[in-house]
Order: C-alpha cells, then structure tokens, then sequence
C-alpha cells in the first residue's frame, strides 16, 4: 500500500496537548479534502485515543505520546497512538461499552466505542506494563480528493 | 473551554464554550457543581450552541450532572448541540437520561448573546 | 530553562506540508495565549523556515523536515526547524535581504528576513552536504499567558 | 487556496482566496499569468481581501506580477491585505513597486462577493 504522505508526532502526556494533537491530526488530514463531519470524527477520535494514553496509559506520570499517520492510496488516512504506559491485561473487556478502570465517575467507558463508531476500523495492541496502542483507519469518501 | 452561568428561579443555565475534552471537563465540572449544589434546580439547561468539539469526556460531564440533579429530583436538558455533538450523544444514549432540545429554552435564560470562543 | 511543554514532529518534504506544519505550530502554540499578531507572527517564520527545507535544502529529492518545538519559562517559545539537506556553504550571505539561489524570480530572498523581523531571535546551523537548522525564538508578551 | 479573475476593459482583477504559501504560489501565478498575458491589462489589481495567511512566496507572487505587466508599462495594485499581511509586505518595501488600497476598487471589478475557502 503505496503512502502518498505521513508525519510523526510526539509530545509529553499533558493533558494540555489533546486539543494541541487533534488539531494536528486534522491539518494532517485536510489534505484528503473531507468533509466537516469526517474531520469531526477524525478529530474526536483521535482525541479519545490521547486522552486514553495520557489517563489510563501514564496516569499520574508524564510518559510520551507517540503518534505516526500516514495517507494511502484511495484516500485512507491510518493513525496510530502509542504510549509506553500500564498497558491493558484484557483489551476484549476494555473495549466493551461502559467500561471504565476510572472510579471517579467522571468517564464514561465510551472513549472505545467512538472510535470504533466514528472511524472504519481500530486495531488494539496492549502489552501489561509496556504500553498500548490504538490503530485507527478511515477512508474519506466524500468528495473525490486527490 | 469558558462558561457562563445563569439562574432563573429553580433552573440553571449553563452556557457552555469552546471545546469539550478531558483537559477542560474538569474545571467545568467544579463550576456547573458549585452553583448546581447551592441552587437545587429543577431543570439544569446545558446548552451547546457554542461548543465547537466534543469527545467522551462531555458524556461523562452530562451523565455526572445528571446523577447529581437526580438527587434531588431535578432533570438535565441538553440545548443545541452541533451535528457531530448530537452524534456523541446519540452513540452514548444521552436521550434516555435528557432531553435534547435544538431551540433555546422557553422562559429560561438564553445563551444567544454568548460569543464563540476558542 | 525549564521545559513547560515540548513537541517533536516530522514529515517529508512535500510542499502540501507546508501548510499543515504551520498549522501544527500554531496549535501548540496556543497554550501561550498569543494575539492574533503574535500567532500570524510564528506561523509565518514556522513557513519560511519549512518551505526553505523543502525547496532549498532538499531540492528535488524528498527528505525529511524535523522540527522540534518547546514551551519556556516566561512565555518564551523556541522552534527548531532541521533538514539534512544539501545545507549551506555561506549562512551569513544566504541570510542577507534579496539573497536567493533561486532562479526563476518567484523566490524573494526575503524568508531569512521574515524570520527575523516576525521572531525575537534566529539562530541558524548549516553544514554542505550535511542539512541545515534555523532556531526560532519569540516571547510571547501580549497577554499573562500561564 | 483558489482564484477568481475578473476582467474589464484594461483592467484584471485577481481575487485571491485561501493561504498564499509556496505550495500555493505555482498554481496562482500560472492562472493569473495566462490571464494577464492574453490581456496585457493597463492596470493588474491582487486583491487580499479573502487571503487568510500569506508568507515570502506571496511576496515572490507580487514581484514576478510587477515584472510582467511592466513590460507593456502596465502597473500592480494591492488591494485590502489583512494587518499581517501588511507587514509581510511592508517588509518587503512592495510600497515602492504597487500602491496599497484598502478600499473596493474604484470603477474595477470587486471581489466583495467572493466567499473565504480555506
Ligand atoms: N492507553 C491505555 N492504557 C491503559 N489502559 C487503557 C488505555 N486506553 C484504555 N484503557 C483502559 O480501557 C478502559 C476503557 O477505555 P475507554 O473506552 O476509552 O473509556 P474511558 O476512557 O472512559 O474509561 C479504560 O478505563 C482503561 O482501563
Ligand atoms: N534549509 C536550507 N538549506 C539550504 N539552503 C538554504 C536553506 N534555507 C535557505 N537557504 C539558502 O539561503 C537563501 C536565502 O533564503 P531566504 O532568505 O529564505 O530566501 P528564498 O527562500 O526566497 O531564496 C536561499 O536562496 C538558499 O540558497
């Protein structure tokens, strides 16, 4: 799969940066020309993913986010969120709706369920105290872009 | 993310702007409790005309300020949310804990003069 | 100097990526609260110094643009934009007003004077044959940002 | 980035839209070039108004302008650049080659209409 263009970004698990990282990502993936609502969805769900590594990944530590995106050929867009935090023991159950490991009733167990709504696909890979990563893949379809 | 607040007899407003994530969910959350839990309301209005972005994190602030409003008997109302907040909503079954109302409120405070913010 | 927050992206040299590289570095850089000057001041350096990346440092080829950005105490915010490039053989030359090596007259020899007039400092780094990095330096005044 | 280009009598108007960068600058320069060629305007006007980010390459866009219509002694107008843009171009000492206008054009088409792209 040929790929037309991709960038790699980095930056400390504040929670400052998820507005700063979805922004990033959108001006990454305007050159697919979508439409508002595919860069709400691309936006969305990069921002659950982020807030996930900066949350549950890192806690109350600062670890590094790392994202890599790249377009493809028939106007995919692939983006990948790494941290090297906790990790996650059963991916299956914290992917299930509702789901949450936060106790303060301030997350709703969701964050999986719109990514998995708003984008085509979303690959898990966990490894219990090495880290997490989250795949997420979407065609825009919209318009008949580059 | 700012907010503006306005009571009316037993309802409050809560005029909400910018952008809706886990880094701004929380300063929210204090300011929408502290005058949730001296008021009482009946009704709280979250109204989201002015809200440009919103991810799970606004579930979890509507759904916590509904538990808490139930308290004492009181209801949420969610006012005009964008397209792509309704959807977060819809996904999340907010409808079944609020009301979605897309005008602004009859009687209660506006958030029309609010200004869009970053 | 405290690092309040920091940022690492990288992308290859496509001039499509001009525009989101800025864009990127505005978004980071709003955490400082800047004017709508001070923005249009950082976005504009951030474009000069990419497009030199893409258009002078790797020429025809594509490579790789770095740029590696940071919060400092005192609302100050360094960029460092880097290519490894063909670089230069004279910095203070290439820097001066109206200096171009191109030739086709679209290019104004004016990006080093931009970069100068829009940021407090600017710092640049250049080997022949190795690439080039020009350090971006502002302090954000207008507002008591964090 | 995009263009619209008006003409009247002796006069092109060049509406330019969007951000003016390198990437941007061949494209533009290429439509208004066949244009201004095909006319040979006595006046050529590149009006800013709907123009939301523009670095040197704009600068080199100008220049080049000057060039060409200066070979059958027409003259550039800039018309309504935006406070920063003013400065890219203040910069640039493009006073000195193109008077600067904040106003709609006398008599010449106007770009009042064009709508902001990105
Ligand atoms: N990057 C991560 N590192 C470790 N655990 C994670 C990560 N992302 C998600 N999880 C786990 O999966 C659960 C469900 O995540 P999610 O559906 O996004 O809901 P929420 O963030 O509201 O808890 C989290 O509560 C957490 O236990
Ligand atoms: N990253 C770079 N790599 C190699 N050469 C560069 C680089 N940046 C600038 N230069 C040289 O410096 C000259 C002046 O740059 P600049 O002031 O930005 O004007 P312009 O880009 O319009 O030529 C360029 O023409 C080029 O020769």
């Amino acid at each position: 799969m040929k790929v037309l263009n991709e960038m790699k970004l980095s930056f400390p698990s504040r929670s400052a940066n998820e507005a700063f990282a979805r922004t990033s990502l959108a001006a990454f993936a305007a050159a697919l020309d979508p439409t508002i609502e595919e860069l709400a969805d691309i936006k969305t769900a990069v921002s659950e993913a982020v807030t996930n590594a900066i949350v549950h990944g890192y806690r109350q530590q600062i670890g590094t986010v790392y994202i890599h995106a790249k377009i493809l050929e028939k106007n995919r867009i692939v983006i990948r969120i790494r941290d090297t935090g906790c990790g996650m023991e059963d991916i299956k159950q914290a992917m299930e709706p509702m789901y949450t490991t936060c106790t303060t009733g301030e997350r709703s167990g969701l964050g999986f369920a719109v990514m998995e709504a708003f984008m085509d696909k979303v690959k898990v890979r966990s490894k219990l105290g090495r880290g997490t990563s989250v795949t997420l893949e979407k065609t825009i379809l919209s318009k008949g872009a580059e | 993310m700012s907010l503006q607040l306005y009571t009316k007899e037993k309802q409050v407003t809560a005029c909400l702007i910018g952008e809706i994530d886990h880094h701004g969910a929380g300063h929210l959350r204090e300011a929408i409790d502290e005058m949730v839990k001296r008021i009482h309301p009946d009704t709280l209005i979250l109204d989201f005309r002015d809200v440009t972005f919103m991810d799970s994190s606004g579930i979890g602030l509507v759904m916590g300020r509904y538990r808490l409003v139930r308290e004492w008997g009181g209801t949420v109302e969610i006012h005009n949310p964008s397209p792509s907040i309704k959807k977060v909503m819809r996904l999340a079954g907010m409808d079944r804990i609020a009301s979605i109302h897309s005008s602004p409120p009859a009687g209660g405070a506006s958030c029309e003069k609010t200004e869009a913010k970053r």
